[in-house]
């Protein structure tokens, strides 16, 4: 029966794709067709990962693979696979269920957008893409729909084309993901020329299977590093994270599918995926590639979550909180609990969706007003977001109780505690939680409370906008269940162990710190932003630190100034050097061989011609000379006739 | 003495030279025509000798060739005739040495 | 042979020559010419061959001297100033004489007695021009029609002239 | 006796029968002629001279020996003076291979007809000498005239005796003559005449005949009207009068020529006259053709010059050739009745076409007059 | 079947001479010849045994035996891939321009000479086909072409002239050695011992290294190529850059690979750094060109430039397993014939946006999305293909040459792959420049995509959908000759 499942797993990406090719053959007229299109599409998906999550259930360490070949090439086969076990099935689930929401709050979102059949071509792109993602069982094909995730997030991002900042953040995230991915095609190719293959799991030499990874042998932690630069390019960690905030250009669901979701979590997928290349040749539990990961988590954390604190637009404060927390979950691969980190990311899918719905609501309720200045006192006005929001808002500060996102990220700093090579991650990972709760409740206090600020006419967004909101909110509550360190169901289920239910392990020193951490959190964002007025507090406070990190710490003009004016530069010279060295190197050769011509011509014309002139008119001189003798007369001629005739006679005579 | 080959040949070599002597000497066309032809008869005269006294009579090639070259020369008389009245309407004269224009 | 008409047959032409080439009048000139037309015609039934002399008598006289007189009809305007003579002329036709004399007179083959035949009739000639001489006939037939529509047009320009 | 006196006496004695023959014949016919014509005009004729006028030639001849020779003053003395030797002399000469009878011809060369041609050519020189040597425009005039005439018909006179050579296969007058004999059932004799292209080619022959001796339709040369008597005006007295001579001995020669060809020379006309001697056939026939000479110059008035020319190259010319060809038909087709049939037949249909096509009314443009600047 | 190569080349030489006779159905008579020569391609791929190494189809006919020239033709899994990919580029460029029926006549002579040079076998009619293709493209440029057209194209015929003189003496210095111009026997006698004695097989090798590499163009020596193509009329441009650029390339894999394989090992690392220079330094001048065409034109030197990088590698000094070189090789193989294809589409689109604004500068245009969405959109695609997006047929042949060349040349590979950066964001600038930001007054008026140019457009796409998703029809042309031929460079 399983089997049966795996040979047709192909099918949850090949729904959304199918459906947004149907998608993009409407016209622009067909918007309700469009919209049922895609939201059936992610039923269709949604319906079959959870077909797809039921087995991996019943058995624990459950892997089920189907390899097939795509085309040979010589002699050989490049062979590609699919692969159902749970890290695989927990995502297809997620991604579904969050891309629903996400697809129907975008139905009423997007109404009035007159390109709105495109806009749900892309999203079920995007969705059949991302699903593609998570069951690709060869690196290749993982590679492939990789680039098919980017192709997406570039049309999403640059929707409003006629926007030049949309299309600036599309081609910015479209670049600086694709110097990612370069890192990540040469680890493919590296692996593929050490192991001999790019499937994961091939019943014994698949790359990431124990004689496989033998192959490899000492270039393991380069190839690893290699592929995290990619998941570093595409969860925008911390060289790359420059198009996160920017790529807030799209509309709201998109941000939310992409880049709170989906997309930016495929880079800590992809991590979890080839753990094994990470951990190979651990020694207790630590290797090179993964201090790597561990020290980028941090700094993007806390670099992220600083930035935050000073951020006036209410999306950007939400794409650097998600920034601060992909570093936080590739932390805690780092240290080795990749279930936390998985655990964390679904749970993270789920609340960031919604907060990111919140703040869209938000904004079409403000009539596309996007700077946290201009709102407040919406608590009353717009109930349900601010209750939806706030729940959003307690998971992200991590509060434990009640909230899915408080237990992953206290099994995280558990994680982190154990980590053997040094406790400061730990340490800077309870400063993040501190961090993350202040800009959190800045944002918060900003919007919901506060005297009104002069937005005009908010209103509470209709009915389809608010149904995802509060079912979001209810699946991180509900997600909180089954992630309690009492009942780790999904702990377990990503270790393959079988999980057992002991209500003693609620107690942890831990918990307490972490929920003191908090309370300070909330308590300290509540005084410093309680009455703030135009100006920010910080700011007030700080205004060197704000005004840096309001800048977001000018990485982007370092950027500018330094990598793109570089190659800008050795462009125009190369383009110099194309049009008049190498050109002139032609172009000098040709006046060499016209030189040459001059030369032969001078030659000719002085030398020879003036000799063959003096000839010619030597001749003509004989030749009158001799015309002298023809006088016209008939008579002389005749005579001269008659007189060789003669001289013939004679001339026999005297021979014979 | 009767007619040997030997005097008929001078004859024709006597009229021979008379009519170079009128092709040279006299200044008028006509007289070159008048020359040429009695050159041409002597030139018959000559075959018909030949033939008489050459080995087979049967044979009537010398004849032949005589009745040919009457014939010639009657053509080439009329074309000289026609060039002699051609040039003397371009020149208004028969004088040879007039007709130098080729000279040169 | 009957060398007493030979005799004869040469002071005629011969005289008449001499006439055509030194005569001052154009128009004697002429006329001694057809005498050695008719001497010549004459040379050729004493050597037997009839015909010839008949078609040069035709030819020559009937024609050739008509033309020539024609054509001096036709140019005489100006027939005051072609009086001299050039000498030049004179002394080579008569070197050419004397070589051809001297030639002659030395070669020792030549004074062979005429053999005795029968005088050739026409019947054989036409039979001759018609067998092995056709071809030569048909060019000459050709060259003479060419030849006279030739002076035909040269003179004819003077009609279109006016 | 040495042969060659025995070759000199037969040549005199050939001359002299011939010369005093034709002289009486010509005395004959110049009173005869005169005296016809008057006949035909219904007037008597000279009868006053002998009886019936017939010493008139005797007077005239005296006439003519009496008159004073008058020759211009800048004419061409030697040239004045040869012309008309040269014509007689040629006349004579014509009539010298003519065979009067059986084996009468006074000199059988084998080349007879071409030898008649010949000579006949020469008249040419002989006119062109008379009007050069009288030195007088109108004189000249009629030379041209009279060789312009001479030459264009002369193509004619060889063409239609070429057929009667061809079929005989000899050059030879009395060749000729010796096939014209034989007879049809007795009656039909075997003259050239009798045959289609011989009737076509002996009128051609006739009518060139005519033109050659200047006889009357095509007496242009000394037409009186015009210029006075064409290349004999200066001529006067005794040279006159050979003029005179030559003129009817041509005539009498070239009839003679028309006799051997065409009427079968000195053959009777049917088989039974055999018995009669072939001379007074021959001479018989003569007089038949002189009268029709005299006949025709009394009824046709005189032709102009380009009607002459136009009628030899466009008629006589092509008409000759047809008779060629006619008679190669008619030799092919086995010289009988089929034959004859044949021959007939080309010789009508050519004729129909040839007479049709010289339709003169509206082949010739306008004559344009150029009158002498 | 004899004689079914010679009908292909000779059908678009009779066409030329019937097109320059007709007046004004030139181009549709063109088309109907392009018809026959295809289905002619269509037949001998057919009769085409993929299983069998070695050529096929062979005509050997005795041409000038005083001078060792055969008139040999045959096909192999090579040669057929680039009849093929001709048949399909020679109608597309057709239909890419309304012209007259000089420019059709020459176009089918070009392509009867293109199909000449891959299926000839003796080096003289090889060259023969080789000069008789320079020719008439010559003409085109010269007298159909953009503005500086004289001195372009003058500059094209010299310099590419000037290289296949030399390649002509070295070949004669080897036919005068070894005594025949066979390009089998050349290749037995290549890989037992040097074709030349002495250092004399240096010299041979520098001619017709210097040939190929201007006809490829390798990095120094591809200044006549940016000029040529951005004055050649578009169906040029794109019969350039489809076909003719290929025979340097195939020059390559026919003629100096098999018989200088020591000299290029020898070589190996010179030839790779220049493969890398000619993979990263022309997407980087493309950059900055405010041309569109001459912008198209840089990248084509570089992805030619993936070519080499497969060719060199496979045949690098270093230790070669045999399926790195046979993955290297059939990359070359797959990445010649998308090039030729994706290249071409480029082209003609640069076309169409240039017969619409009657200039081609890429700030002329702006916001096209919203003016002529189809027109983009077809674009977007074929600039994605040509980035090697995945799914499309250019990731194919790329994935292929780096996984091969990376296994045997890391390092080079490494670098080379920086290219592959800045192909995406050359084309990233001109989607930003062309397609997004506010639509400019100028480019108001620009009609969407016509009736005929979509039924001209959509089939190549979705062709190169297909070669990307199951290339496995192509691969079976040219298996066997891949393995073949990585044996014989082993």
């Amino acid at each position: 029966m399983s089997s049966w499942i795996v040979t047709s797993i192909w099918l949850i990406p090949a729904a959304p794709l199918a459906f947004s090719l149907l998608i993009l053959s409407l016209t622009n007229s067909r918007r309700a067709a469009a919209a049922g299109l895609a939201i059936t599409g992610q039923i269709a998906a949604l319906a079959m990962s959870i077909l797809a999550f039921l087995p991996t259930l019943q058995t624990p360490g459950f892997r089920e693979v189907h390899n097939f070949t795509w085309f040979t090439f010589g002699d050989q086969a490049l062979r590609l696979g699919w692969v159902l076990d749970p890290l695989a099935a927990a995502m297809l689930i997620m991604i579904t269920l969050v891309g629903l929401c996400i697809f129907v709050f975008s139905a009423g979102y997007m109404a009035e957008d007159k390109n709105f059949t495109r806009f749900f071509a892309y999203l079920s792109f995007f969705s059949g893409a991302m699903l593609g993602v998570v069951i690709a069982n060869s690196l290749l094909l993982l590679f492939v729909s990789w680039e098919l995730v980017g192709l997406a997030s570039y049309l999403l991002i640059g929707f409003w084309i006629e926007r030049p900042s949309a299309a600036a953040a599309a081609k910015k995230a479209f670049i600086t993901t694709r110097i990612g991915d370069l890192g990540f095609f040469l680890g493919m190719l590296w692996l593929y020329h050490a192991s001999g293959t790019l499937l994961f799991y091939d019943n014994g030499n698949g790359a990431l299977e124990p004689n496989g990874l033998l192959k490899i042998g000492s270039s393991v932690t380069l190839v690893a590093l290699l592929i995290f630069c990619g998941a570093v390019g595409k969860s925008g960690q911390f060289p790359l994270h420059v198009w996160l905030p920017d790529a807030m250009e799209g509309p709201t669901p998109v941000s939310a599918l992409i880049h709170a979701a989906t997309m930016v979590a495929a880079g800590v997928f992809l991590v979890a995926r080839v753990y094994p290349l990470f951990s190979l040749g651990a020694v207790n539990g630590v290797t090179p590639s993964l201090t790597v990961v561990v020290s980028i988590g941090v700094v993007t954390a806390l670099m992220a979550s600083l930035i935050a604190l000073a951020q006036f637009d209410i999306k950007r404060i939400l794409a650097y909180s998600t920034v601060s927390q992909l570093g936080l979950m590739m932390v805690s691969l780092g240290v080795g609990g990749v279930a936390a980190g998985i655990m964390h990311l679904i749970a993270h899918g789920f609340f960031k969706a919604l907060l990111f719905l919140g703040a869209g609501s938000v904004i079409h309720g403000l009539h596309h007003e996007q700077d946290i200045r201009k709102m407040g006192a919406l608590r009353w006005i717009m109930p349900v977001t601010f209750l939806t929001y706030t729940v959003g808002m307690m998971n992200l500060s991590g509060v434990p109780f009640f909230f899915s996102g408080g237990w992953t990220k206290e099994e995280i700093l558990h994680r982190t505690a154990e980590w053997p090579l040094s406790r400061l991650p730990h340490y800077l990972m309870l400063a993040g939680v501190v961090l993350t709760a202040l800009y959190m409740t800045r944002q918060v206090i900003y919007v919901f409370f506060g005297s009104k600020r002069d937005a005009s006419a908010p209103h509470e967004s209709p009915g389809v906008m608010t149904m995802p909101l509060i079912i979001l909110a209810a699946c991180s509550i509900i997600l909180a269940i089954f992630l309690t360190p009492a009942w780790p169901c999904l702990h377990a289920y990503l270790n393959g162990e079988p999980a057992h239910l002991d209500l003693s392990a609620l107690v942890q020193p831990m918990l307490f710190l972490s929920l003191v951490l908090v309370a300070a959190g909330i308590g300290l964002g509540w005084l410093m932003y309680r009455n703030a007025g135009e100006i920010d507090p910080l700011a007030r406070a700080q205004p060197g630190l704000f005004r840096f990190l309001e800048n977001k710490m000018w990485i982007d003009e370092f950027y500018e100034h330094t990598f793109i004016a570089c190659s800008r530069v050795v462009a125009h010279l190369s383009d110099f050097l194309d049009r008049y060295f190498w050109d002139g190197l032609v172009s000098l050769f040709s006046g060499i061989a016209q030189a040459f011509a001059v030369l032969s011509k001078g030659f000719d014309d002085h030398a020879i011609n003036a000799r063959v002139d003096d000839t010619t008119t030597g001749a003509r001189r004989f030749g009158r000379l001799i015309a002298a003798g023809h006088s016209g007369q008939i008579q002389a001629y005749l005579g001269a006739i008659a007189l060789g005739m003669l001289l013939l006679l004679v001339l026999y005579a005297w021979l014979a | 003495m009767n007619a040997t080959l030997q005097l008929f040949l001078i004859i024709s070599s006597a009229l021979f030279s008379i009519g170079l002597l009128a092709t040279l000497s006299r200044r008028h066309a006509i007289f070159i025509l008048i020359g040429i032809e009695l050159m041409l008869a002597a030139a018959n005269l000559n075959f018909i000798v030949f033939w008489r006294f050459g080995s087979q009579q049967q044979q009537p090639t010398g004849v032949m060739v005589a009745i040919f070259s009457i014939a010639i020369a009657a053509a080439e008389a009329a074309v000289g005739l026609a060039l002699v009245i051609a040039i003397y309407r371009h020149y208004r004269t028969t004088n040879v040495d007039k007709f130098d224009s080729l000279k040169g | 042979m009957n060398s007493v008409a030979f005799l004869a047959i040469a002071i005629i032409t011969l005289s008449g020559a001499l006439a055509a080439a030194t005569l001052p009048k154009l128009i004697h000139a002429a006329l001694s010419l057809v005498i050695v037309f008719v001497g010549v015609a004459a040379y050729f039934f004493l050597l037997g061959a009839e015909f010839v002399g008949l078609v040069q008598i035709f030819v020559y006289i009937g024609a050739v001297a008509v033309l020539i007189v024609f054509t001096i009809l036709l140019t005489r305007r100006d027939s005051v100033n072609d009086r001299g003579v050039n000498w030049g002329g004179v002394i080579v036709a008569l070197a050419v004489f004397g070589g051809l004399l001297w030639i002659i007179l030395n070669t020792t083959s030549l004074a062979l007695p005429a053999p005795q035949t029968e005088p050739l009739t026409v019947k054989q000639i036409g039979e001759s021009l018609m067998t092995n001489y056709v071809w030569p006939l048909q060019c000459v037939g050709l060259v003479l029609t060419v030849a006279l529509i030739g002076a035909l047009i040269l003179v004819m320009e003077e009609k279109r002239e006016r | 006796m040495p042969d060659w006196v025995t070759t000199m006496a037969s040549i005199l004695l050939n001359i002299s029968a011939l010369l005093g023959v034709f002289l009486t014949i010509f005395a004959l016919i110049s009173v005869l002629e005169r005296k016809i014509l008057g006949r035909m005009q219904n007037r008597y004729g000279p009868n006053r001279v002998g009886p019936f006028g017939l010493f008139q030639p005797v007077a005239d001849g005296i006439k003519m020996l009496i008159k004073e020779d008058v020759v211009p003053a800048r004419a061409d003395k030697v040239v004045h003076f040869l012309a008309p030797i040269l014509v007689a002399a040629t006349a004579i000469l014509t009539l010298g291979v003519i065979p009067y009878g059986r084996n009468m011809t006074p000199f059988a060369i084998d080349g007879g007809i071409l030898f008649f041609f010949a000579v006949g050519s020469t008249t040419e020189l002989a006119v062109f000498m008379a009007g050069w040597g009288s030195n007088n425009k109108f004189s000249m005039l009629g030379a041209m005239r009279a060789i312009a005439q001479m030459v264009s018909y002369e193509l004619p006179l060889i063409l239609t005796t070429l057929p009667v050579v061809m079929v005989v296969g000899a050059l030879s007058p009395d060749a000729i003559v010796s096939a014209q004999g034989g007879y049809w059932f007795g009656i039909l004799p075997h003259w050239f005449v009798t045959t289609p292209w011989g009737a076509a080619a002996f009128i051609l022959f006739f009518v060139s005949g005519l033109v050659e001796s200047n006889r009357t339709p095509f007496d242009v040369p000394e037409g009186e009207s015009e210029i006075v008597a064409g290349h004999m005006t200066e001529y006067s007295g005794f040279k006159y009068a050979t003029f005179f001579l030559a003129e009817y001995f041509g005539m009498f020669a070239i009839s003679g020529l028309a006799v051997t060809l065409f009427l079968g020379g000195w053959h009777a006309p049917i088989a039974v006259l055999e018995f009669i001697p072939s001379y007074v056939w021959f001479f018989l026939k003569l007089s038949a053709l002189l009268f029709v000479y005299i006949w025709v110059r009394g009824t046709l008035p005189r032709t102009r010059v380009d009607q002459i020319m136009n009628f030899a190259w466009k008629f006589m010319l092509p008409m000759a050739f047809t008779c060629i060809i006619a008679a190669a038909v008619w030799h092919y087709q086995g010289r009988g009745l089929a034959g004859w049939l044949w021959s007939l037949a080309v010789i009508a249909i050519i004729y129909q076409t040839l007479s049709r096509l010289l339709e003169t009314k509206k082949k010739f443009a306008p004559r344009t007059y150029r009158f002498a600047e | 079947m004899a004689g079914l190569i010679t009908t292909l080349i000779v059908t678009p030489l009779v066409g030329a001479l019937l097109v320059s006779a007709t007046r004004n159905y030139a181009r549709a008579l063109a088309l109907v010849f392009n018809l026959i020569t295809a289905t002619c391609a269509f037949i001998i791929w057919r009769h085409f045994d993929p299983s069998l190494p070695g050529l096929q189809l062979v005509e050997r006919h005795s041409w000038m035996p005083a001078i060792g020239a055969e008139y040999l033709l045959g096909v192999d899994g090579l040669s057929l891939l680039l009849v093929v990919l001709i048949s399909i580029v020679f109608p597309f460029a057709l239909l890419a321009q309304r012209m007259d029926r000089g420019f059709c006549a020459l176009m089918l002579i070009t392509q009867a000479a293109l199909y000449g040079t891959f299926t000839a076998q003796n080096f003289i009619l090889w060259f023969l086909f080789y000069e008789m293709s320079l020719i008439p493209a010559f003409l085109l440029i010269k007298i159909w072409g953009g503005e500086k057209r004289d001195r372009a194209a003058t500059k094209f015929f010299l310099y590419t002239f000037l290289g296949s003189v030399a390649m002509l003496l070295s070949f004669l210095g080897i036919y005068f050695v070894n005594g025949t111009f066979d390009f089998a026997s050349l290749a037995e006698l290549g890989k037992t011992r040097n074709v030349l004695p002495g250092n004399l097989t240096w010299v041979a090798f520098a001619g017709i290294f210097l040939g190929l590499a201007v006809k490829v163009p390798l990095f120094p020596f591809h200044t006549w190529l940016p000029d040529a193509y951005e004055t050649a009329p578009t169906g040029v441009s794109m019969v350039l850059t489809g076909a003719l650029s290929k025979m340097g390339v195939y020059g390559f894999i026919r003629l100096l690979l098999p018989i200088f394989p020591n000299e290029i090992a020898t070589l190996g690392p010179w030839l790779l750094t220049l493969t890398v220079c000619s993979i990263v330094i022309p997407p980087l001048v493309a950059w900055v060109q405010a041309d569109l065409k001459r912008m198209v034109a840089y990248l084509s030197i570089n992805h030619l430039g993936y070519c080499m990088l497969g060719l060199f590698a496979a045949t690098a000094p270093a230790v070669r397993p045999l399926e790195e070189m046979q993955a290297a090789l059939s990359g070359v193989f797959m990445q010649i014939f998308n090039h030729g294809i994706t290249a071409a589409t480029l082209f003609y689109f640069v076309g169409l946006l240039e017969q619409r604004r009657g200039s081609r500068g890429i700030d002329d245009f702006g916001g096209l999305m919203q003016r002529t969405p189809l027109l983009c959109g077809w674009m977007g695609v074929v600039m994605f293909s040509s980035l090697g997006l995945p799914g499309l047929n250019g990731f194919i042949g790329e994935f292929l040459i780096f996984k091969g060349s990376f296994a045997i040349a890391a390092g080079y590979t490494a670098f080379a792959v920086i290219g592959l950066l800045f192909t995406a964001i050359v084309f990233m600038r001109a989607m930003q420049s062309l397609f997004s930001g506010p639509l400019i007054e100028t480019a108001a008026g620009l009609p969407d995509l016509k009736a005929n140019e979509k039924w001209t457009i959509i089939p190549i796409a979705l062709l190169m959908f297909i070669i990307g998703i199951a290339p496995q029809a192509l691969f079976n042309i040219f298996n066997t000759t891949v393995v073949q031929m990585a044996r014989l460079l082993a």
